[in-house]
C-alpha cells in the first residue's frame, strides 16, 4: 500500500486524462467526455478523502515528494508535491464542490453544441487547481497558476461567437496576467535568493528556512517585495482590488463556470497561496498591505454589489467581497480562520452560483432581477437551498456556516495590534452584505413574475438540485467544524491543540463582538426587508428606491465607480500610445534611413554600370569568340558511330597487348 | 549488454571497428543530403511535380534522421566518455570531420557537432520538412523545393561547420535561395523585400569578412576551435589585433556582430524582417523565422561567446539596451499591426531578442553566479528551439487562413474557430506556447532567460516583462478578432485542416507540450556542455 | 593446362564473342546483348578464380559476381530504355543512324 | 532422428532410401534412382491432383453459378459425379488434331508449351512435402531457386504468344510478361519475412521455424506479418498464375484465348497443365511460408503423417484459388499494375519493416509482449489504411448509368 | 579424380558458346535473345559447377527472370510495325570488320591465357565452399557499404529507365 504522498500526483492527473478525453472526443462522444470527468472527479475525491485521513492523522508533519525537473550545469529547478491538512482540506472542497458542479453542467449544458469541450475545460480547470493545491514548489502553483488562467480563459470565452465573452475572456486573461508576471518576478527574485522554490524539503525548503534568515534591512526589503509581488499574483487571481475588474464581466460564461471557478475554487486559489506562504508573507512587512487591500476589497466588492442588477453580477461583486475579508483575515495574520472562510465561503457561493443557475435556466436565460420575481413558489427546492446560501453569506447567527467563519475573520482583525481600520470596514461589510443579498432574495423569489418566460418557469430536474440540495446541508454543517468552543478546523490547520488554548480574555471579548456583529447583520437584513421586502417592484421597468433617493451615487455604482472606463483611461491608453509609438518609429525613422542608404547605393551603382558597359565588356567578348572558334575545329572528332568507337577500342586493346608483349620479349 | 545507441555510436565514430568497419560520414551527409536533393531537383526541372514534392520531403526528412542519428550518439557519447575538467580547451565538438584542403592557410573542411548545434540541427529537421509540406500546393513546387532543400542545406552547413571559410560560403549560400523564393512566389512587394533581405544581409556580412580577414591577418586561423584557444593567454587574439591599432580588436568585433545582428535582429537592425517575413510564401516565411534567425544567435554562441569575450563584456552594458528595445518595440509594434504576418514578424523579434537579452546579461552583469549564467545560456539555447516551433506554427497557421481565404488581416476573419475547430485548438496551442503558457515549450525558455537574467542584471528582467504582457495583448488580441465572435464573410471560406496540415502541426504541438512538461529531454542535449565549464 | 585456363579460355571465347556481337550487328538490342554476355564472361572470370583461390571461404569473388549481376541489371535496364528512347524519336534501332551528335 | 518414435507412414521414405541403400551398391546409381521415385511419385501425384483440380473446379463454378457441372462420364458404367471427366478429356486432347498455323514460327510454336510444363514441374524440386520427403532438401538458397525456376515459365509465354504470330496472341503475351513481372516483386518481398524469421533461404528451414509448441500459432500466418504477408502472397500467386481476377493474358472477350489462341490439341492441354502445376507450387510455397508447411496444427494431430498435411493445406489454398475465380471480375490492365506497384510493393515493404520491428522484439514480454503486437498490428493497419486511402480517393462507388 | 568435372565443365562451355555462337549470328532477334536465354541459363550451369550455387540461382533469376524480359519487350516494342530485318545487319564490310576485330581480340586473349603459368592446387571440389549464410553475413558485415551503393544505384537507375522509357505526352500518336 502506498503511501498516499505518492499517489498524491494522481488527484491532479485523472481529471487532466479526462481533459484529454474531452479534447479528443467528439460532439458525438460528448458522455464519452462527461463521463470521464465525472467519474474523474469522484476518483480524485475519493483519493483527496484518503489524503485528508492521513494528513490529519499527522498534523503539522509536510510530506512531500520532490524530483527535478531541470537541471543544467550548476543550475537546478525542483518541482514537488505536498501533503499537509491545509492541502488536504482544500483538496476534499475542490473536488467535492467540483463534482458537485460537474454534475450540475451535465444537466445545465446539455443542449450546447461543444458539450465535449466543455467537459474537456472544466477538467482541465479542476487538473491545474488540484496541481496548485498539491505543489510543493512554487514553479509548479505558478505553472498550474497559469493553466487555470488558460482554463479560466477558455470558460469564460466558452460561447466565443458572443463578442462580449470573448472580451470579457482576453479581459480576465490579461488582468490576471499583469498580477502573474508579479508573481513570476517574484518567484524569480525568491530562487536567485533562496536558491530554491520548494516551500519544504526536509528543512530545506523556503518556508523552512525563512526563520533563519537574519532580518537585516537588505533581506527584510527583499523579503517584504517578494511577498508583496506574491500577493500580485494573488490580487490578479482573487480579483482584489484593483485588478478585480475581470471577475464581474467573467459571468459571461456559462453559470456552472461562474460557480466553480468565479466563486468556489479558482478565485480562491490567491487566498490559498498566500496562506500557503504564510511564513514568507510574516517575515517582511508585506502582511499590512495584504490587510489593507482585502479590507478595501471588501467594502468596495459590497458597495458595488448594491447597485446590480445582474443575478450573476451580484453574486460575483458579493465574492470579491468576501474574498477581500479572507485577504483580510490573512493580512490580520489568522490564516486559519481566511481558510475556514474559503471552505465555508466556497460552498456557499457554489450553492448561491447553481442556485442562480437553476433559477436562469428556468427562465429561459434570463438573468436581470428585475425582470425575475415570484419564483419561490414555482420552484421550492431552489428557493429553500437559495435561502439557506443567502443566510450563510450574510452571517445569520449559529446554524450558518457562514456566520462561523465570518466571525473568526472580525474576531481575528479585533485583535490586530497594527489597526482598527480593516476591523471597522469588515463591519461596515457586513451591513452591506446582508442589506444586498436582502435585496436579491427580494427580487428574484418574492412579489409577481415580471416576465413572460418567469411565469413559465418550474423546477429542474435532479442533476440539478441535488448538487444544490448537498451543497445547501454543508453550507449548514461546515460552520460547526471551526467554532470557536470547538475549533477542530483551525486546530489541525495550525498542527495544534487549540482545546486548550482558550484564553480567558478572548471568551470573554469573544460573546460582545459577536453580538455586534449580529445586530449588524439583523440591521442589514432589516434595511433591506424594509426597503425591496415591503414594497415590491411591480414592472421590470421601475426605478429603484434607492436610485430615486439618491441618483447620482447609484449611477456611479451601478457603473461600478467607473473603474473600466479610469483604466481605459490611462493604462490602456498609455499602452496604445507606446504600440503606435513603436510602429512608427519602425516604419519612418527606422527603415526611413535604411531606405535613405539604399537610394545612395543605387546612385552610385548607375556610375559604375556605365564605367563597365563602356570599357570592360569589349575586350572580354572578343577573348570568348576566339575560344568559340577552336572548340569548333576540335569538334570533327566525334563521328558519333557507336560500332566505331567500339572497333578502335578492340583494335587497340589488340594493338597494346601486341605492343606490350614486343617490348617485354615474351 | 550494447545498447542500440551503443552500437549506433560505434558504427559511426568507428571507435570498435571490429564489429562495424563501416562509418559514414554523418555530418557531411547531414549537410549534403538536401544540397544534393536540391541539385537533382535543378537538375531535372521536368520531373513529375508529385515525384518532386516526395523526393524533397524525402530530403529534407534525412536531416531529422541524421539527426536524430547524431543526438543519440552525442548523447552517447558524452554520457559515457570520461570528462577531463582540468583540460581547458578540451574540444566540445564530436564527430568531427577534419580534411584539410588548404592547411597553409588555415583552411580546413571541418565540421563537428556539440550541443548547441545538435539543437539546430533537429530543429532544422523539424522544420524544413514542414515548411515544404505547407508550402505543398504551390507552384512551380520542382523548383520551389530545390530552392528550399538548397537554403536547408546551406543552414545546416552553417551550424556544422567550425571553419570560418567554409562557414562563410554557407552563411551567404542561404541568402541566394531564399531571394528568389521571396521573389518568385512572395507577395505583391516581394521584389522590393528580397532586395532589401538580401542587401541588408549582405551589408552585415560584409563587416563580417572585414573583421575576420582582420583575424587571419592577426593569427592565420579561421578554426573556431583554435580561435577561442588565443583568448586570455599570453600573445593572445586582442594583442595580436591591437597590433594593427588600439581601437583594431573592438572594430573586429563590432564588425562581427554587425552582421550577426543583422541576421538575429537586433534593434534597429531588424527593418528588413517584417516585410520580408510578410511577402515570403508561408514556407519561406516559417523556415526564415524558425531557421535562418537561428543562425544569427547561434553565431553569437560560436563566434562572438568563445572568442571575444571581452569586447563581449565591455559592450554587454549598452548592446543590452538594445535587445530591451527589441523585446519591448517588438511586443508593441506587432500590436499595432494588422497584417497578421507582420504581427507574427515583429513578435519573432520580441522572442528572438530574449536570446540576446539573456547572452547580454550574462556577459555585462558585473558579478555573475554560475547558476545564473548556466539559466541563461541554457535558455537562451532553449528559445531557440523554442521560438523554431512556435513562430513556424504560427505563420503555418496564418498559411492556412491567407490559403483558404485570400487575405490575412487581423479584421478580416471573425469566428473562425466555430467553422474550423481542429486549426483553431491547434492555432491555439502554438499561440499559447509563443505567449509563454506553462506547460508549453515557450514558458520553460522564458522562465530560463528571466531567472537568468534577473540574478544578473534585475532591471533589465523587469523591462522584459513588460516584452512579455504585450505578446500576451496583442496574441490574444489576434485570438479573438480572428477566430471569437460572430462569423464574417471571409471566415465562411475557411475549411477545417486537411489530413496534410494536421501532419505538419499535430507532431510540432505535441513537441511543444513534450518539451513543455519535460524540457529536461532537450536539455540533456546540451546539458553536457554546460556542465563541461563555459 | 589447368582447370583454371579452361575456365579463363571459357570466359575469354564468350568474351569474344559479345564483343562480336557488339561489333558486328548494327541493332541496338543485340549490341546491349553483346555488352552484357561481356560482362557475364568478366563474372566467369571471377567466380573461376575464386574457386581455384587458396581461402575461397571469404566469397569475395562470389561477391563480385553478384554486385557484377546487380549492376549488370541496372545498366541493361537503362539500357533498353535508352534504345525505346532512340527509336521514339528516330523509328530506328539501326546505331549507325544514332548519330545527331557528332561533331 | 530416430524412425522409432515415427509412424510408419511417416517414415517410410527414410525406409526407402535406406533399403536402396542396402541393395545398390554405386553412390551415383543410389543418387538416380532415388531422383527418378521422386519424379515419377511427383509427375503421378500432382498430374492425378491436376486433373481432379480440373473436375472440381468445374463442378464448383458449376455449384456457385447454381448449376450442376459436368456429371455424365462414366466408365464402365459407372459415374461417379462425372468424376471421371478429366480421362475423357485426355482422350479426346490426345485425339484432337494438332494444328499449326501457317505463319506461325513452328519451332518456337512447338517448344513453348514443353517448356511451359517443364518449368512449371522444376518448382516442386525443392518444396518440402513432408518431414522426411524432399527431392532437394540439401539445396541452400532453395526459395531462390523457386523464383528462379518459376521465372523462367515468363519465358514460355512469351515463345507461345509470339510464335503463334497473331495479334491477340502478342497482346496477351505482352500482358502476361508486365503482370508476371509485375507481381513476382511483391510475391518475392513477402518471402523475405518469413526468411528473415527462419533466418535461413532454405524451405526446409523455414518450415521448421514454423513448428513449436504452440502448434497452429506457431504458423507464420498467425503473427501480423505472416497474415498481411499472406494476403498479398496469395493476391500475386492469383496474378501469377494468370488466375481470375487477373487472367487479362487470357481475357476472352477482348482477346479471344490470349496466347492460347493458336493452339490445340496436346500443346493446349500441355499449356493448362503448366498452369495448374504453376498454381500447385505456388501454393506449395504459400503453404511452406505461412501455413506452418507440413506441421500439424497441433500436436495432437501429429500422427496423421507430415505430407498428408501438406496436401490437405495445399488443397485448401487450390480450393479458395478457385473460389477466388467464381467470386471477383476480371480487372483492367491499369488497375491492375496500380495495385501491384502502388499497393502490393508498397505494403509489402512496409511488412519488412514489420518483420524486422517483429523480429528485434523477440524478447519482449508481459505488458511489451501486447505492445509488440500492437505495433506490429499498427504497422500492418495503418498504412493498409492509409494508402487505400489515398489510391481510392477521386473513386467513389460507380455509378451505372444505363443500368 | 577430376576427370569428372572436366567433362562437365567443358560440356557446359562447349554448349554455352555454341548457343552463344548461334544465338548472335541469328537474323531473327527474338530468336536470339531466346536463345540468349538459354545461354544465360548455361552461365549459370558453370556457376552451379564452380560451387556457387547462390550466384547461379541469382544468374537466372536476374538474367532469365528480368533481362530477357525486358529484352523481348523492348524488340517488341521497337519492331511494332514490322521485322525489318534486312536493315538491322548492315553491309558486309562493317560485320566482316567487326569479326575480325573480335576473332583477334580472342586469339591474343587465348594466347595470353594459354602462355600463363598459373601454379596451386586446381582440384575441383564440387560442393559448395560458402552457403548462403555466409554471403549474407558476408554482406553485411564486410560489404555493406557497397550493398547500399548498389541498392541505390539500382533504384535510380530504375528510375532513370522509367523516366527514359516513358513516353513523353503528346509527342507519341
Amino acid at each position: 500500500m502506498p503511501s498516499s504522498i505518492d499517489i498524491l500526483w494522481f488527484i491532479p492527473a485523472l481529471p487532466l486524462l479526462a481533459a484529454f478525453i474531452g479534447a479528443i472526443s467528439t460532439q458525438r462522444m460528448r458522455s464519452v467526455a462527461s463521463g470521464s470527468a465525472l467519474s474523474a472527479m469522484a476518483v480524485s475525491f475519493g483519493l483527496s478523502c484518503i489524503a485528508l485521513k492521513d494528513a490529519l492523522a499527522a498534523p503539522g508533519v509536510h510530506q512531500v515528494n520532490n524530483f527535478s525537473w531541470v537541471s543544467v550545469g550548476t543550475f537546478n529547478l525542483q518541482l514537488g508535491f505536498l501533503l499537509d491538512p491545509l492541502t488536504a482540506f482544500m483538496l476534499v472542497m475542490v473536488t467535492f464542490v467540483g463534482f458537485l458542479i460537474f454534475l450540475f453542467s451535465t444537466g445545465y449544458m446539455k443542449g450546447d453544441e461543444n458539450y465535449a469541450k466543455f467537459f474537456c475545460y472544466l477538467s482541465l480547470f479542476a487538473a491545474a487547481m488540484l496541481g496548485i493545491l498539491v505543489s510543493n514548489s512554487l514553479l509548479l502553483t505558478f505553472i498550474c497558476w497559469e493553466v487555470v488562467g488558460l482554463a479560466s480563459y477558455l470558460l469564460i470565452g466558452f460561447w466565443f461567437f458572443k463578442p462580449e465573452a470573448a472580451a470579457a475572456a482576453k479581459k480576465a486573461f490579461i488582468t490576471t496576467r499583469i498580477g502573474d508576471l508579479g508573481f513570476l518576478i517574484g518567484l524569480i527574485w525568491l530562487h536567485s535568493i533562496s536558491g530554491t522554490q520548494l516551500f519544504y524539503n526536509n528543512g530545506e525548503g523556503f518556508l523552512e528556512t525563512i526563520n533563519l534568515v537574519e532580518a537585516t534591512a537588505p533581506a527584510l526589503f527583499a523579503i517584504s517585495a517578494i511577498g508583496i509581488l506574491l500577493f500580485c499574483g494573488a490580487i490578479g487571481k482573487s480579483g482584489q482590488f484593483p485588478l478585480h475588474v475581470w471577475l464581474p464581466d467573467a459571468m459571461e460564461g456559462p453559470t456552472p463556470v461562474s460557480a466553480l471557478i468565479h466563486a468556489a475554487t479558482m478565485v480562491a486559489a490567491g487566498v490559498f497561496l498566500m496562506a500557503r506562504v504564510f511564513p514568507l508573507l510574516e517575515f517582511g512587512s508585506a502582511l499590512t498591505v495584504v490587510a489593507y487591500i482585502g479590507a478595501i476589497t471588501a467594502l468596495l466588492g459590497a458597495v458595488i454589489a448594491v447597485a446590480q442588477n445582474d443575478i450573476k453580477r451580484i453574486l460575483a461583486f458579493s465574492t470579491v467581497s468576501q474574498l477581500g475579508y479572507m485577504m483580510l483575515a490573512i493580512g490580520v495574520g489568522v490564516w486559519e480562520a481566511a481558510i475556514f472562510h474559503l471552505l465555508t465561503h466556497a460552498f456557499f457561493k457554489a450553492l448561491l452560483f447553481l442556485g442562480a443557475g437553476s433559477v436562469i435556466h428556468a427562465a429561459h436565460h434570463e438573468q436581470d432581477i428585475r425582470a425575475l420575481g415570484g419564483l419561490a413558489p414555482r420552484m421550492k427546492i431552489t428557493f429553500a437551498t437559495f435561502s439557506i446560501g443567502m443566510m450563510a453569506l450574510a452571517g445569520v447567527p449559529f446554524l450558518f456556516s457562514g456566520f462561523w467563519s465570518k466571525e473568526a475573520i472580525l474576531h481575528g482583525a479585533h485583535t490586530w495590534s497594527v489597526s482598527h481600520i480593516p476591523f471597522y470596514i469588515g463591519l461596515v461589510a457586513v451591513v452591506l452584505t446582508a442589506f444586498y443579498m436582502t435585496r436579491l432574495m427580494a427580487n428574484v423569489f418574492f412579489g409577481k413574475p415580471r416576465s413572460h418566460a418567469v411565469e413559465h418557469a418550474h423546477e429542474n430536474n435532479w442533476v440539478m438540485t441535488l448538487p444544490l440540495t448537498l451543497l445547501a446541508i454543508c453550507a449548514i454543517l461546515l460552520g460547526f467544524l471551526g467554532t470557536p468552543a470547538f475549533p477542530w478546523l483551525q486546530a489541525k490547520l495550525l498542527g495544534k491543540d487549540l482545546s486548550g488554548a482558550l484564553e480567558f480574555g478572548k471568551i470573554f471579548e469573544g460573546p460582545g463582538l459577536m453580538i455586534t456583529s449580529i445586530v449588524l447583520v439583523a440591521l442589514g437584513l432589516g434595511i433591506g426587508w424594509a426597503i425591496y421586502g415591503f414594497r415590491k417592484r411591480e414592472r421590470f421597468g421601475d426605478a429603484d428606491p434607492l436610485e430615486k433617493r439618491f441618483p447620482g451615487l447609484w449611477s456611479a455604482l451601478e457603473h461600478r465607480l467607473y473603474f473600466d472606463e479610469l483604466y481605459a483611461a490611462t493604462i490602456l491608453k498609455t499602452n496604445s500610445l507606446l504600440a503606435s509609438f513603436s510602429d512608427w518609429l519602425d516604419r519612418w525613422i527606422v527603415d526611413g534611413a535604411v531606405q535613405l542608404v539604399s537610394k545612395l547605393g543605387t546612385l552610385l551603382g548607375f556610375i559604375n554600370r556605365d564605367i563597365d558597359e563602356q570599357c570592360l565588356n569589349a575586350g572580354f567578348n572578343e577573348t570568348a569568340e576566339e575560344i568559340r572558334g577552336i572548340g569548333n575545329t576540335y569538334s570533327k572528332a566525334q563521328s558519333g558511330d557507336v560500332h566505331g568507337y567500339l572497333r578502335v577500342m578492340a583494335w587497340g586493346f589488340v594493338a597494346i597487348v601486341i605492343l606490350v608483349s614486343i617490348a617485354l620479349n615474351i | 549488454m550494447m545498447t542500440f545507441s551503443t552500437i549506433l555510436a560505434q558504427a559511426v565514430t568507428g571507435t570498435s571497428s571490429q564489429d562495424i568497419p563501416f562509418s559514414p560520414p554523418l555530418l557531411s551527409l547531414i549537410v549534403f543530403a538536401p544540397i544534393i536533393g536540391g541539385l537533382i531537383l535543378l537538375i531535372f526541372p521536368k520531373l513529375d511535380t508529385v515525384l518532386a514534392r516526395i523526393l524533397g520531403l524525402f530530403f529534407s526528412l534525412s536531416t531529422l534522421v541524421m539527426g536524430t542519428g547524431a543526438a543519440i550518439i552525442v548523447l552517447e557519447l558524452f554520457g559515457t566518455a570520461p570528462i577531463i575538467k582540468t583540460a581547458k580547451f578540451m574540444s566540445p565538438y564530436k564527430l568531427v570531420e577534419n580534411g584539410e584542403i588548404v592547411s597553409s592557410l588555415g583552411i580546413n573542411y571541418h565540421l563537428g557537432i556539440d550541443g548547441i548545434s545538435i539543437l539546430l540541427v533537429l530543429l532544422t529537421g523539424i522544420i524544413a520538412p514542414m515548411c515544404l509540406l505547407a508550402s505543398w500546393k504551390i507552384k512551380k513546387a520542382n523548383l520551389f523545393n530545390a530552392l528550399m532543400l538548397l537554403t536547408q542545406g546551406a543552414a545546416l552547413g552553417v551550424f556544422l561547420t567550425l571553419n570560418f571559410f567554409h562557414w562563410f560560403i554557407f552563411w551567404e549560400l542561404s541568402l541566394f535561395p531564399v531571394f528568389f523564393l521571396i521573389k518568385i512566389w512572395g507577395g505583391p512587394n516581394a521584389t522590393r523585400a528580397a532586395y532589401q533581405f538580401v542587401i541588408y544581409t549582405l551589408g552585415g556580412s560584409a563587416f563580417m569578412l572585414l573583421s575576420f580577414a582582420a583575424i587571419y591577418a592577426a593569427t592565420g586561423q579561421l578554426g573556431f576551435n583554435i580561435l577561442p584557444s588565443y583568448v586570455g593567454i599570453e600573445g593572445s587574439l586582442n594583442e595580436k589585433l591591437a597590433a594593427f591599432g588600439s581601437t583594431v580588436p573592438m572594430l573586429v568585433f563590432w564588425g562581427i556582430l554587425v552582421g550577426l545582428a543583422v541576421k538575429v535582429p537586433l534593434f534597429p537592425l531588424h527593418t528588413w524582417l517584417p516585410i520580408t517575413y510578410a511577402e515570403a510564401p508561408v514556407g519561406v516565411s516559417m523556415f526564415l523565422t524558425a531557421i535562418l534567425s537561428k543562425m544569427g544567435v547561434y553565431a553569437v554562441h560560436r563566434i562572438l561567446w568563445p572568442i571575444f569575450p571581452e569586447q563581449l563584456k565591455t559592450a554587454s552594458p549598452y548592446l543590452i539596451w538594445l535587445a530591451l528595445a527589441g523585446i519591448v518595440l517588438g511586443a508593441y509594434a506587432a500590436m499595432r499591426q494588422t497584417d497578421l504576418k507582420r504581427m507574427i514578424a515583429y513578435s519573432s523579434i520580441n522572442h528572438l531578442n530574449y536570446c540576446l537579452l539573456a547572452v547580454f546579461a550574462a556577459f555585462g552583469a558585473t558579478h555573475a553566479t554560475q547558476a545564473a549564467a548556466d539559466a541563461a545560456f541554457s535558455g537562451t539555447l532553449l528559445q531557440m528551439f523554442n521560438h523554431g516551433l512556435s513562430a513556424a506554427a504560427l505563420f503555418f497557421c496564418i498559411g492556412v487562413l491567407e490559403d483558404r481565404s485570400g487575405v490575412r488581416g487581423l479584421n478580416d476573419f471573425g469566428g473562425v474557430r466555430k467553422v474550423a475547430p481542429v486549426f483553431a485548438a491547434l492555432c491555439g496551442i502554438s499561440m499559447f506556447s509563443s505567449l509563454g503558457l506553462p506547460g508549453l515549450n515557450g514558458f520553460v525558455s522564458e522562465f530560463l532567460i528571466f531567472r537568468g537574467v534577473f540574478e544578473l542584471m534585475p532591471w533589465a528582467a523587469v523591462i522584459a516583462c513588460l516584452g512579455l504582457l504585450g505578446t500576451a495583448i496583442f496574441l490574444l488580441n489576434f485570438w479573438q478578432k480572428v477566430f471569437h465572435g460572430p462569423i464574417k464573410n471571409n471566415t465562411s471560406k475557411i475549411t477545417d485542416l486537411s489530413p496534410r496540415e494536421i501532419l505538419v502541426l499535430g507532431p510540432v504541438v505535441i513537441l511543444m507540450f513534450v518539451i513543455g512538461i519535460w524540457p529536461q529531454f532537450i536539455i540533456n542535449l546540451f546539458k553536457a556542455k554546460l556542465d563541461l565549464g563555459h | 593446362m589447368t582447370i583454371l585456363h579452361l575456365c579463363l579460355i571459357f570466359s575469354a571465347l564468350l568474351f569474344s564473342l559479345g564483343l562480336a556481337a557488339a561489333l558486328a550487328r548494327s541493332s541496338g538490342i543485340l549490341v546491349l546483348l553483346g555488352i552484357e554476355l561481356m560482362l557475364n564472361a568478366a563474372n566467369i572470370n571471377f567466380i573461376a578464380f575464386w574457386k581455384f583461390s587458396p581461402n575461397p571461404e571469404n566469397g569475395t569473388g562470389a561477391m563480385f559476381a553478384i554486385f557484377s549481376i546487380a549492376v549488370a541489371a541496372a545498366e541493361a535496364a537503362v539500357g533498353l530504355a535508352l534504345i525505346i528512347a532512340i527509336y521514339r524519336h528516330q523509328s530506328s534501332i539501326r546505331l549507325q543512324d544514332a548519330n545527331t551528335l557528332k561533331g | 532422428m530416430s524412425a522409432s518414435s515415427e509412424s510408419i507412414l511417416e517414415a517410410f521414405p527414410l525406409t526407402i532410401r535406406d533399403w536402396l541403400a542396402s541393395v545398390v551398391p554405386l553412390d551415383w546409381l543410389q543418387w538416380l534412382i532415388l531422383s527418378l521415385i521422386g519424379i515419377v511419385a511427383i509427375l503421378t501425384v500432382f498430374g492425378l491432383t491436376f486433373a481432379f483440380t480440373t473436375v472440381t473446379e468445374r463442378k464448383l463454378l458449376g455449384r456457385f453459378q447454381n448449376r450442376l457441372g459436368p456429371n455424365r462420364v462414366r466408365i464402365f458404367g459407372i459415374r461417379v459425379f462425372g468424376f471421371f471427366q478429366p480421362f475423357a478429356d485426355a482422350v479426346k486432347a490426345l485425339t484432337k488434331e494438332d494444328i499449326v498455323p501457317a505463319a506461325a514460327d513452328k519451332v518456337l510454336h512447338f517448344l513453348a508449351p514443353c517448356a511451359m510444363v517443364a518449368f512449371s514441374l522444376l518448382g516442386f524440386a525443392v518444396l518440402p512435402f513432408g518431414k522426411h520427403l524432399s527431392l532437394l532438401s540439401n539445396i541452400d538458397a532453395a526459395l531462390l531457386y523457386f523464383f528462379a525456376a518459376g521465372a523462367a515459365s515468363e519465358l514460355a509465354i512469351f515463345m507461345a504468344g509470339w510464335s503463334s504470330n497473331n495479334k491477340f496472341s502478342l497482346i496477351s503475351s505482352m500482358r502476361a510478361l508486365a503482370q508476371l513481372i509485375s507481381y513476382e516483386l511483391p510475391l518475392l518481398l513477402v518471402a523475405v519475412p518469413a526468411v528473415l524469421m527462419a533466418g535461413s533461404l532454405s524451405l526446409t528451414g523455414i518450415v521448421v521455424n514454423q513448428g513449436g509448441d504452440l502448434g497452429i500459432l506457431n504458423w507464420n500466418v498467425f503473427t501480423p506479418w505472416g497474415f498481411a504477408g499472406f494476403i498479398i502472397f496469395f493476391i500475386a500467386a492469383l496474378a501469377e498464375c494468370n488466375r481470375c481476377p487477373f487472367d487479362l493474358p487470357e481475357g476472352e472477350s477482348e482477346i479471344i484465348a490470349g496466347y492460347l489462341t493458336e493452339y490445340s490439341g496436346f500443346k493446349y492441354a500441355l499449356f493448362f497443365m503448366g498452369e495448374y502445376f504453376g498454381m500447385m507450387s505456388l501454393s506449395g510455397l504459400g503453404v511452406t511460408l505461412f501455413l506452418g508447411g507440413w506441421q500439424a496444427p497441433c500436436a495432437a494431430l501429429a500422427f496423421i503423417p507430415s505430407y498428408l498435411w501438406f496436401y490437405a493445406k495445399l488443397i485448401v489454398m487450390i480450393l479458395c484459388f478457385i473460389w477466388m475465380r467464381a467470386t471477383l471480375l476480371r480487372l483492367r490492365m491499369d488497375q491492375l499494375m496500380r495495385l501491384s506497384w502502388k499497393f502490393l510493393v508498397p505494403l509489402a515493404l512496409v511488412n519488412l519493416g514489420t518483420v524486422t520491428f517483429w523480429k528485434y522484439t523477440a524478447d519482449w514480454e508481459g505488458g511489451m509482449l501486447v505492445a509488440r503486437w500492437l505495433i506490429a498490428i499498427a504497422l500492418v493497419i495503418l498504412p493498409f489504411i492509409s494508402l487505400g486511402k489515398v489510391l481510392s480517393s477521386g473513386l467513389g462507388p460507380r455509378k451505372y448509368r444505363y443500368a | 579424380m577430376t576427370t569428372f568435372p572436366i567433362i562437365t565443365l567443358l560440356i557446359i562451355a562447349v554448349i554455352t558458346l555454341g548457343i552463344t555462337a548461334v544465338a548472335l549470328f541469328l537474323k531473327n532477334i527474338i530468336h536470339c535473345s531466346i536463345l540468349l536465354a538459354v545461354s544465360w541459363v548455361g552461365i549459370a550451369a558453370f556457376y552451379l559447377w564452380a560451387g556457387a550455387e547462390f550466384v547461379a540461382f541469382a544468374q537466372v533469376l536476374v538474367y532469365v527472370g528480368a533481362v530477357s524480359m525486358v529484352v523481348l519487350f523492348a524488340v517488341l516494342l521497337t519492331q511494332r510495325k514490322q521485322l525489318d530485318l534486312e536493315k538491322l545487319t548492315g553491309t558486309v564490310g562493317f560485320r566482316e570488320l567487326g569479326k575480325l576485330a573480335a576473332a583477334m581480340v580472342a586469339t591474343v586473349l587465348v594466347i595470353a591465357i594459354a602462355t600463363t603459368p598459373l601454379t596451386g592446387s586446381f582440384d575441383a571440389i564440387n560442393e559448395p565452399v560458402i552457403t548462403v549464410r555466409d554471403i549474407g553475413i558476408q554482406l553485411r558485415d564486410n560489404h555493406i557499404g557497397a550493398l547500399l551503393i548498389v541498392g541505390v544505384l539500382l533504384t535510380v537507375a530504375l528510375l532513370g529507365a522509367v523516366v527514359v522509357a516513358s513516353a513523353e505526352p503528346k509527342t507519341e500518336e
